[in-house]
């Protein structure tokens, strides 16, 4: 079925929990995507809600204790990760699928040049020897766009600037031609004009490689950008999940109307912005019915009692509310709140 | 009493089993030496490695700290203030230059002369010249009659110093002595060890063993331990409290000397409070002497009846300190109208001193003295005596020359003020009077009688209580025998034997 | 990396001057006067007088520190009071004797230190990194000098495996440089092991991983060179505490040694001698912080950059 | 769809405050708490303050009653640990010298704490010269390898218990002093001091009510771990005759006075031995769970 | 929208420089210095919101801080109601404090974590004696009602408060001494969007009921847009271009601001902007470029650019940029579509 659909990657009702002190906190609580072949799929949301965890939890990097996976399955192939052993496990980390992480400033070790870091990969997974894997190193720095590659790759960390160190990343994790890119805010540390031409270069090379993406990002102006698919989080849910351009036009859960209401946009200009009032519940309490409930406009009876289910919409995407089920009264109008 | 050594009859039969010539000695000491010069050392542990071994004096005291003849063969007091010695012949000192009258002669020039700012000058200021009458006779002529020259001859300062060495470079003697004793001096490597080795051409009786090397192990535990395992031969700083485990050991055995030297408690008698008679008399009652002795002291050592040892010419039985008796104490604070007095009690670093330091304290609670013990390093020690800083002290007088001028005049008399050893600041014109008639008279037992009787004033005016005459001890591991400590505490190394 | 080297040179150059003030300043505070020690027991007001001459402790003190410092930079510490010997000379007998013991005890401080804090690290809060931080704190929480009479105790007299004092073998070595070590190597286990714990937090530990580095080539490889740059900087400063332990360890042992020199000394109150062997123990100390500074610096280049 | 803002809705509308109230101390207890070896640490030393407190009433004899006739007399019944060489009780000596070692070590830190506190605070706060100056004085005094300059100081003052503690102090200045310019510096850029400058608040406030208590944490942590070091360092001068004088019963001191008899009547050395090991013991595990608990990374 | 005739300059900022010594790698080599900013004038007019953006280590902070006296500048003059806020003496300073204010960043850094909302504010109003004593709390709690928060915060402390709430406490804190111009550094850029816009709108609100000024540093476009009255762009140290917001979101007239906002990711997928990709890293202010800083970076750059500074000029009304060929580069028509359909 992988093959027909093209779908390589498919992460069905995970749930990572941390067991701490003060409780469990149910980061991850039940999540469900797929990714296709050659696309990219946005995972946005506020900051906690799961979106790190969940790219985490695919590769199984979630650090344990006392963090746990304790429940799905993440499909890849048609193999399921989550059960895998670990030495199958590392087969696939930074071979078939890779990822590249926030922070370019620390995500690098600072005391082994560039270079080594990215043939150590190469070496992990494919059959080169040392001197072939560095050249590759070489080529993969080209192939990213930094000037003159060969004395780049000698160099540690600390001698590149921010924008580099993420080109950097990038090849360590485009260097065995993965399947899936898992992107996890790779922009956010850099500033707009370095964030421009990062963007640029992943959709490049994605158009060039044909892997699937998942972009992890807060920003709905990156997702708008790079994604074809789009899935909201909030606190630990997906909320919606839509191709881009629907998401946009249409939105349909509250939260993320009023996520895109609450935005100031750079080509707009407004007097007052929209606000979503209250706050994210605590992962370590959440309320047993819709999340979203206690600061949504529009929210009834049945939001505070039961947690909604992902419902599938006639122009394709899905909204976890109450609001497209046939319990839903309507009682208040919403285009008061909105229009 | 003859101070024998305990241990030397069994040891005698080990080496009587033949296998004994030879060998080098370890010695293990706490400090090592500052000098190797005899007219500078001041201290023991580096007179103890010239004394009678690299260097020899005109006379010399045997065990029972009888002068004897050494370089010189015999003498004779030619009147009150003329000494005429005569010298054995054929010896040459370790550089090669031979021993004859002028050797003599440039010796004790050069320990004279204010020039050499010798700190042992003022013992033999007595020495007006030192007349050369031909190669083997020399005559010493005194600026006053002065009746134990012979034992300050015999001290280590009287050490004779080749002539050739003192003319080439007498600074280098500090470091490299030249005498004409059994052992020439090696090497000295400063702060481990120094090392002698057996004189092929001496004189004497040849010394058994090939080299002795004194090294430097200042805790006590490890230098005990030392000798335990065999790694070294003879300790001769053993803290008293190790005498059983020495006993008890199958590897070490013990070494015991009468000294010299007498321990005593002394009173500043210009401050107040002790310079009230009635104070320091209540104190010496209240002292258990008796238990310091066993207490601290693990009875090395015996009671002082005066602050000479049975061993100094001098001493008498019959002087009598204070008895232990604390209602007589009492009364006599309150006769003084002393009460609640604190005293603080002065004494140098040295683990004993500060044992019997602690003693005292304690014992004098009893009568309701409280006592405030001041620990202090010796140099410390020594200038705050010699400025009359202090109170009470603890403090010992080594009678180096074993006569008992050394010890009178030095301790009580009115010119000793301070420095020069009288830190009681006690002053009592008869009593001076008396050491300056027997410092001049000949008759020896009228020179006994007059010290007999200054004792016991010093005693009953309550100048100090007297407490231990020094036993000297020393650990050796049980394969060597023949040595000795002499009065002094000098390890004497003439017999010595080590067996395999 | 010379310019570096230079600049920390020349950095030194106040602190060597710093140092001699302090050592010069406190060595004035001493009561009493060296000049009557050294004249002895007995000895009259004109001899201690023409000592004190002779010693130039007539002199005001800012002369006597000048004269003490150019003294210094033609390399004369001056003469013992106890045995007149140049200072620099009776400093150099001792000197090789405890850089010898320092270096032998810096080896075991290392070895085992890292050692012990890598098999503590790579399985924490298993039972084996319980039992190996018990020991270390134990380590750090005994008096040196109790443990090495203790070592004495077990190992010379009564096992008889080791000699008991001196320094001629290298069996001599061994119980003083393990007493002298052992304190630093707690410390540097326990460091090693911090260390270690948090650079396997770190976020490019997460990157190896997600590579598909093995967890052995992440502990050795990429978590260990990282962590063994702090712990550089505790084996300088262990350093000094080693120099200062020598004290203890150089009496224990009867080791001849700039530690117990400057002990001794001190009882003897030989002034030069202390003012000496505590001034060149602080170079020494002052030069192996220099020497880590580079090493540092060569295995952390971005320490320039912060 | 365009997005308009409602009119009617209140432009604030008040927050929830959805956090219980919980104090500072309440969290860090906590967190304290639930690190055992730390609580381990913190028995170990109430127990001797316990001890310190108590000792004329715990301990069975007078610490310094010598008895000769009962000398070296090992551990019994009516001595628990025995006799020293002069017949006093060890244990007695123990329990009343609990309030000297500590005293020395609690003594000294607050003593190098004090004036390292300060110079850090001027030099962190006030940076340039003033920084550069203060920080090579305190380079210099840490040029001096470990107690050695501890050693010259009480040499120089004479041997005293106080002069131990204030030479184990000097010692612990620099330590105090890098510290807190550290922990300064790093405090100093943060906003909220710059807001509080920008308020017109003086140095003197700035540095007392707004640095000070926000850096308190790693000089209460060093703190406990310098009273472990200097108990040892005190002991250990002690030990060369340095220390505090007789008949006190400072441990170090007892120690010192019973290594000559290590191996006839080695409890002289053990008891005091390890009750400074056990000690400095408690301060380095409760210094450890201090930091722990002050760390906000171990915060799970 | 404020109309601009009535405008009084409140704040008059001429060539200020702030010049940071570096570490020396040598002690041979000359003094290095970080020209964070480096001879920058302009003027705030009372009751407008200015904004400053430009990229990471452009200089916006340092301007800000040393308009309020945090680091002292190298150089210049800052013009406070008549008087050179630069040439006060500690003193006079404190006393002008009052009226300068500052919001931060960081809501986690910005508050002192060991004093309750009630001290941190009380503090405020003691230090400017703005409220006596036995007024302070109820002032306090009307402070807390104009934030959004209840008066029961008072008893807290900030750990126990959200970013966004803890930003509201700052900002009461501001307004406890009655300011007349704050500064706003990055108040909003460590915040969600939803509670972002919460903050925003606080913000306008504030403006409105107290006359407030803002000096409004960010690098968030959009947020500026939304905020500002007047933009000002700066580029290592330097002021690019400066203008009424309108002007210059909709026609920039250097190529940095352009490149500027054309990098700015918008959140609709259907407006696709021709994007100016600039080379490389922002240079290091050590060493800045020669000539104009942005030459190295700059599509456009002539070898004039590498060795003529450019002035700013004035190059429409209220306009100013500094390019030497800003007149040509010019286009009349916005390089953004001004509005989504
Ligand atoms: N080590 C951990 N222990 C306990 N809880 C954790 C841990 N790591 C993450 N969490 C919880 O998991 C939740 C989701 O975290 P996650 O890092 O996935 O958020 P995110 O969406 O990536 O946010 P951001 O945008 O800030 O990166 C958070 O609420 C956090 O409390
Ligand atoms: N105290 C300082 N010492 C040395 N350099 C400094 C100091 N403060 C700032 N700088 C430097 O000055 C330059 C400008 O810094 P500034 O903080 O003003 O930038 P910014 O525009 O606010 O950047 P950001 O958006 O990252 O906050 C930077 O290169 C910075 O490294
Ligand atoms: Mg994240
Ligand atoms: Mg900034």
């Amino acid at each position: 079925m992988a093959e027909q659909n093209e779908t390589i990657l498919e992460v069905k009702d995970l749930k990572t929990y941390f067991y701490t002190k003060r409780g469990v906190s149910k980061a991850v609580d039940g999540i469900d995507f797929s990714l296709k072949k050659g696309e990219t799929l946005g995972i946005v949301g506020e900051s906690g809600c799961g979106k790190s965890i969940t790219s985490l939890s695919i590769l199984r990097l979630i650090p344990t204790p006392p963090g746990k996976i304790e429940g799905g399955e993440v499909l890849f192939k048609g193999r399921d990760l989550v059960s895998l052993p670990n030495s199958e496990m590392r087969k696939i980390r930074g071979n078939e699928i890779s990822m590249i992480f926030q922070e370019p400033m620390t995500s690098l070790n600072p005391v082994i040049p560039v270079g080594e870091q990215i043939a150590e990969a190469i070496r992990l997974h494919q059959k080169m020897n040392k001197k072939e894997a560095r050249a590759k190193a070489v080529d993969m720095l080209k192939l990213v766009g930094i000037p003159s590659p060969e004395k780049r790759a000698k160099q540690e960390p600390f001698q590149l600037s921010g924008g580099m160190r993420q080109r950097v990343m990038i090849a360590m994790a485009l260097s065995c031609n993965p399947e899936v890119l898992i992107a996890d805010e790779p922009t956010t540390a850099l500033d707009v004009t370095i964030q421009a031409q990062i963007l640029e270069l992943i959709k490049d090379l994605q158009a060039k490689l044909g892997m699937g993406v998942i972009m992890i990002t807060h920003d709905l102006g990156v997702v708008a950008e790079t994604c074809n698919t789009v899935a909201v989080m909030y606190a630990g849910n997906i909320v919606e999940h839509a191709p881009t351009q629907n998401l946009f036009d249409e939105p349909k859960h509250p939260y993320t109307r009023g996520l895109l209401a609450s935005l100031p946009k750079i080509n707009e200009d407004k007097e007052e912005l929209y606000t979503i009032e209250g706050s994210v519940p605590s992962s370590y309490s959440m309320p047993q019915g819709c999340r979203f409930a206690s600061r949504c406009p529009f929210a009834e009876a049945v939001c505070q009692q039961k947690q909604p289910e992902l419902l599938e919409q006639p122009d394709g995407s899905k909204v976890r509310c109450w609001m497209y089920s046939d319990h839903w009264t309507g009682a208040k109008p919403q285009e008061e709140v909105f229009s | 009493a003859c101070s024998t050594n305990s241990a030397q009859s069994d040891d005698k039969e080990a080496a009587a089993e033949g296998n004994s010539t030879g060998g080098t000695l370890n010695v293990v000491r706490l400090s090592d030496a500052t000098s190797l010069d005899p007219h500078f050392i001041t201290d023991i542990p580096s007179a103890n490695i010239n004394y009678q071994k690299v260097y020899e004096g005109l006379v010399k005291p045997d065990k029972d700290f009888v002068l004897q003849p050494s370089l010189a063969k015999e003498w004779k007091v030619i009147d009150d203030t003329t000494w005429e010695f005569k010298l054995n012949e054929g010896i040459t000192f370790h550089d090669g230059a031979p021993f004859d009258a002028e050797a003599v002669k440039a010796t004790f020039e050069r320990l004279l002369d204010p020039a050499t700012a010798s700190p042992q000058r003022e013992k033999f200021s007595m020495i007006k010249e030192v007349k050369v009458i031909d190669p083997t006779t020399v005559q010493f002529l005194l600026e006053y009659p002065y009746a134990p020259l012979l034992s300050i001859l015999a001290s280590q300062e009287g050490g004779i110093i080749s002539p050739k060495a003192l003319a080439e470079d007498p600074e280098a003697l500090k470091e490299k002595p030249v005498g004409t004793g059994p052992f020439v001096f090696e090497s000295w490597k400063s702060g481990q060890e120094i090392s002698l080795t057996r004189n092929e051409d001496y004189w004497g009786e040849k010394p058994n063993i090939d080299r002795v090397v004194f090294k430097v192990v200042p805790e006590d535990a490890t230098r005990l331990a030392m000798i335990e395992t065999g790694e070294a031969h003879i300790n001769d700083q053993v803290p008293v409290t190790e005498i059983e485990r020495i006993e008890a050991s199958e590897t070490m055995d013990l070494t015991r000397a009468e000294g010299l030297a007498v321990e005593f408690l002394g009173f500043n008698t210009q401050k107040a409070p002790l310079d009230d008679v009635r104070v320091r008399k209540a104190i010496s009652h209240a002292i258990e002497r008796e238990s310091i002795i066993s207490g601290v002291y693990n009875n090395v050592g015996t009671l002082a009846n005066s602050a000479m040892s049975p061993k100094v010419f001098g001493y008498s039985e019959n002087t009598k300190p204070a008895e232990y008796d604390l209602n007589e104490a009492k009364k006599l604070l309150k006769e003084a109208g002393a009460e609640n007095l604190k005293i603080s009690l002065l004494t140098s670093d040295r683990k004993e001193r500060i044992n019997m330091a602690e003693v005292i304290q304690s014992q004098l609670k009893g009568i309701g003295v409280e006592v405030e013990i001041q620990v202090v390093e010796y140099g410390t020690f020594i200038e705050m005596t010699n400025s009359g800083e202090h109170q009470m002290y603890i403090s010992g007088w080594g009678n180096a020359t074993g006569d008992g001028d050394y010890n009178q005049y030095n301790l009580f008399h009115t010119a000793s003020h301070g420095p020069a050893g009288n830190s009681f600041y006690y002053s009592n014109s008869e009593a001076d009077k008396m050491i300056e008639a027997a410092r001049e008279e000949t008759d020896e037992n009228k020179r006994l009688e007059i010290y007999e009787e200054v004792a016991q004033i010093e005693l009953d005016e309550a100048v100090y209580v007297p407490i231990r005459n020094y036993e000297h001890i020393a650990a050796h591991n049980k394969n060597v025998s023949g040595y000795w400590l002499n009065a002094a505490n000098y390890l004497m190394l003439d017999g010595v034997e080590i067996a395999e | 990396m010379l310019m570096f080297i230079l600049r920390r040179l020349v950095q030194t150059v106040p602190v060597i001057f710093g140092v001699t003030i302090v050592v010069f300043t406190i060595m004035q505070l001493v009561p009493g006067d060296p000049a009557v020690l050294l004249a002895g027991e007995g000895a009259t007001k004109e001899t201690i007088e023409s000592l004190r001459v002779q010693l130039g402790l007539n002199q005001p003190l800012y002369v006597q520190y000048m004269e003490y410092v150019s003294n210094i930079f033609r390399g004369d510490f001056g003469t013992s009071l106890k045995n007149n010997q140049p200072v620099l000379d009776e400093i150099l007998l001792r000197l090789p004797i405890t850089l010898e013991l320092a270096i032998f005890s810096t080896i075991i401080t290392i070895v085992l230190g890292m050692a012990a804090g890598i098999i503590s690290a790579v399985k924490p809060y298993s039972i084996t990194d319980t039992v190996v931080m018990v020991i270390a704190l134990l380590g750090i929480s005994l008096p040196s000098f109790w443990f090495g009479l203790m070592l004495m105790y077990g190992f010379s007299v009564k096992l008889q495996i080791f000699p008991v004092a001196g320094w001629d073998s290298l069996a001599h070595i061994v119980l003083p440089a393990f007493t002298l070590g052992a304190g630093g190597a707690a410390i540097v286990a326990r460091m090693t092991r911090s260390s270690m714990l948090e650079v396997i937090r770190q976020d490019y530990i997460r990157t190896a991983r997600a590579k598909g580095v093995k967890e052995r080539v992440i502990v050795y490889k990429h978590a260990l060179r990282n962590a063994l740059i702090p712990v550089i900087t505790v084996v300088g400063l262990q350093f000094g505490a080693l120099l200062g332990g020598t004290v203890l360890v150089e009496s224990i042992f009867a080791i001849n040694g700039l530690g117990r020199m400057i002990v001794d000394s001190i009882r003897m109150r030989d002034l030069p001698m202390v003012q000496g062997g505590v001034l060149v123990a602080s170079l020494v100390f002052v030069a192996v912080n220099l020497l880590v500074d580079i090493l540092y610096r060569f295995f952390n280049k971005r320490i320039e950059l912060n | 769809m365009a997005i308009e803002l409602n009119k009617e809705k209140p432009l604030i509308v008040t927050q929830t405050l959805d956090h219980p109230k919980q104090s500072v101390f309440g969290s860090f207890f906590s967190v304290f708490l639930e690190n055992k070896a730390a609580v381990v640490g913190g028995l170990i030393i109430l127990f001797y303050i316990f001890i310190a407190v108590f000792a004329p009433v715990l301990a069975p004899y007078h610490p310094h009653d010598i008895n000769l006739d009962n000398k070296l007399m090992p551990p019994s019944t009516e001595h628990w640990m025995g006799t020293d060489d002069k017949g006093r009780d060890i244990l007695s000596r123990i329990l009343y010298g609990s309030r000297l070692s500590m005293g020395v070590g609690f003594a000294a830190v607050i003593f190098g704490a004090f004036f390292g506190i300060t110079l850090g605070l001027i030099a962190g706060y006030y940076g340039k010269w003033i920084d550069s100056v203060i920080m090579r004085c305190m380079d210099v005094l840490l040029a001096f390898p470990g107690i050695l300059l501890a050693l010259a100081i009480v040499s120089a003052l004479g041997p005293s218990l106080i002069n131990v503690t204030i030479a184990v102090g000097a010692f612990s200045v620099p330590l105090f002093a890098r510290i807190v310019r550290g922990s300064t510096l790093e405090v100093k850029q943060l906003e909220y001091i710059d807001a509080i400058r920008s308020l017109g608040a003086k140095d003197g406030t700035i540095i007392f009510k707004h640095i000070l208590p926000n850096i308190m944490s790693p000089i209460i942590v060093q703190g406990t771990l310098r009273v472990a070091t200097a108990i040892l360092s005190a002991a250990g001068l002690s030990f060369l005759g340095l220390g505090a004088q007789p008949p006190s019963s400072e441990w170090g001191t007892m120690l010192s006075s019973g290594r000559d008899f290590l191996f006839s009547a080695p409890y002289i050395a053990i008891f005091p031995g390890l009750a400074i090991a056990f000690l400095v013991l408690g301060f380095n595990i409760f210094g450890d769970g201090l930091r722990d608990a002050f760390d906000p990374r171990m915060k799970k | 929208m404020k109309t601009l005739e009535e405008k009084k300059i409140l704040l008059e900022v001429s060539n200020l420089k702030q010049y940071f010594s570096v570490k020396k790698d040598s002690i041979f080599q000359p003094k290095a210095y970080v020209k964070a900013v480096d001879g920058i004038s302009f003027v705030v007019n009372e009751g407008e919101t200015l904004s400053i953006v430009g990229e990471s280590g452009c200089g916006k902070s340092t301007t800000g801080r040393a308009i309020l006296r945090l680091d002292d500048p190298t150089d210049g003059k800052v013009l406070y109601a008549g008087k050179n806020i630069v040439e006060l003496s500690k003193k006079e300073m404190r006393e002008l404090r009052g009226d300068l204010q500052v919001i931060f960043q960081d809501p986690f850094a910005s508050l002192n974590p060991r004093q309750t909302i009630k001290q941190i504010l009380g503090e405020a109003m003691t230090i400017q004696k703005s409220v006596p004593k036995p007024k302070q709390r109820d002032r306090m709690i009307e402070l807390l009602n104009l934030v959004g928060l209840p008066g029961e915060a008072l008893d807290r402390y900030p750990h126990e408060f959200s970013g966004g709430q803890r930003q509201r406490i700052g900002i009461a804190r501001a307004l406890a001494v009655d300011p007349k111009l704050i500064i706003c550094d990055e108040a909003v850029s460590a915040l969600d969007v939803s509670i972002q816009a919460q903050i925003l709108n606080l913000l306008k609100k504030l403006q409105k009921q107290f006359k407030l000024t803002f000096l409004f540093i960010s690098h968030d476009l959009s947020v500026v847009r939304y905020i500002s009255d007047r933009v000002m762009v700066m580029y290592l140290g330097k002021i690019v271009e400066i203008s009424d917001k309108k002007d210059l979101f909709d026609a920039p007239l250097h190529p940095y601001t352009k490149a500027l906002l054309s990098s700015i990711p918008v959140p609709n997928p259907s407006v696709k902007n021709e994007r100016i990709l600039l080379k490389g890293d922002v240079p290091s202010p050590i060493n800045p470029p020669s000539g104009c800083r942005f030459h190295t970076r700059c599509p456009f750059a002539t070898d004039r650019c590498k060795t003529d500074e450019p002035e700013l000029r004035e190059l429409r009304e209220n306009h100013f940029v500094s390019c030497h060929y800003a007149e040509e580069l010019f286009s009349p028509e916005p390089l953004l579509p001004a509005t989504t359909k």
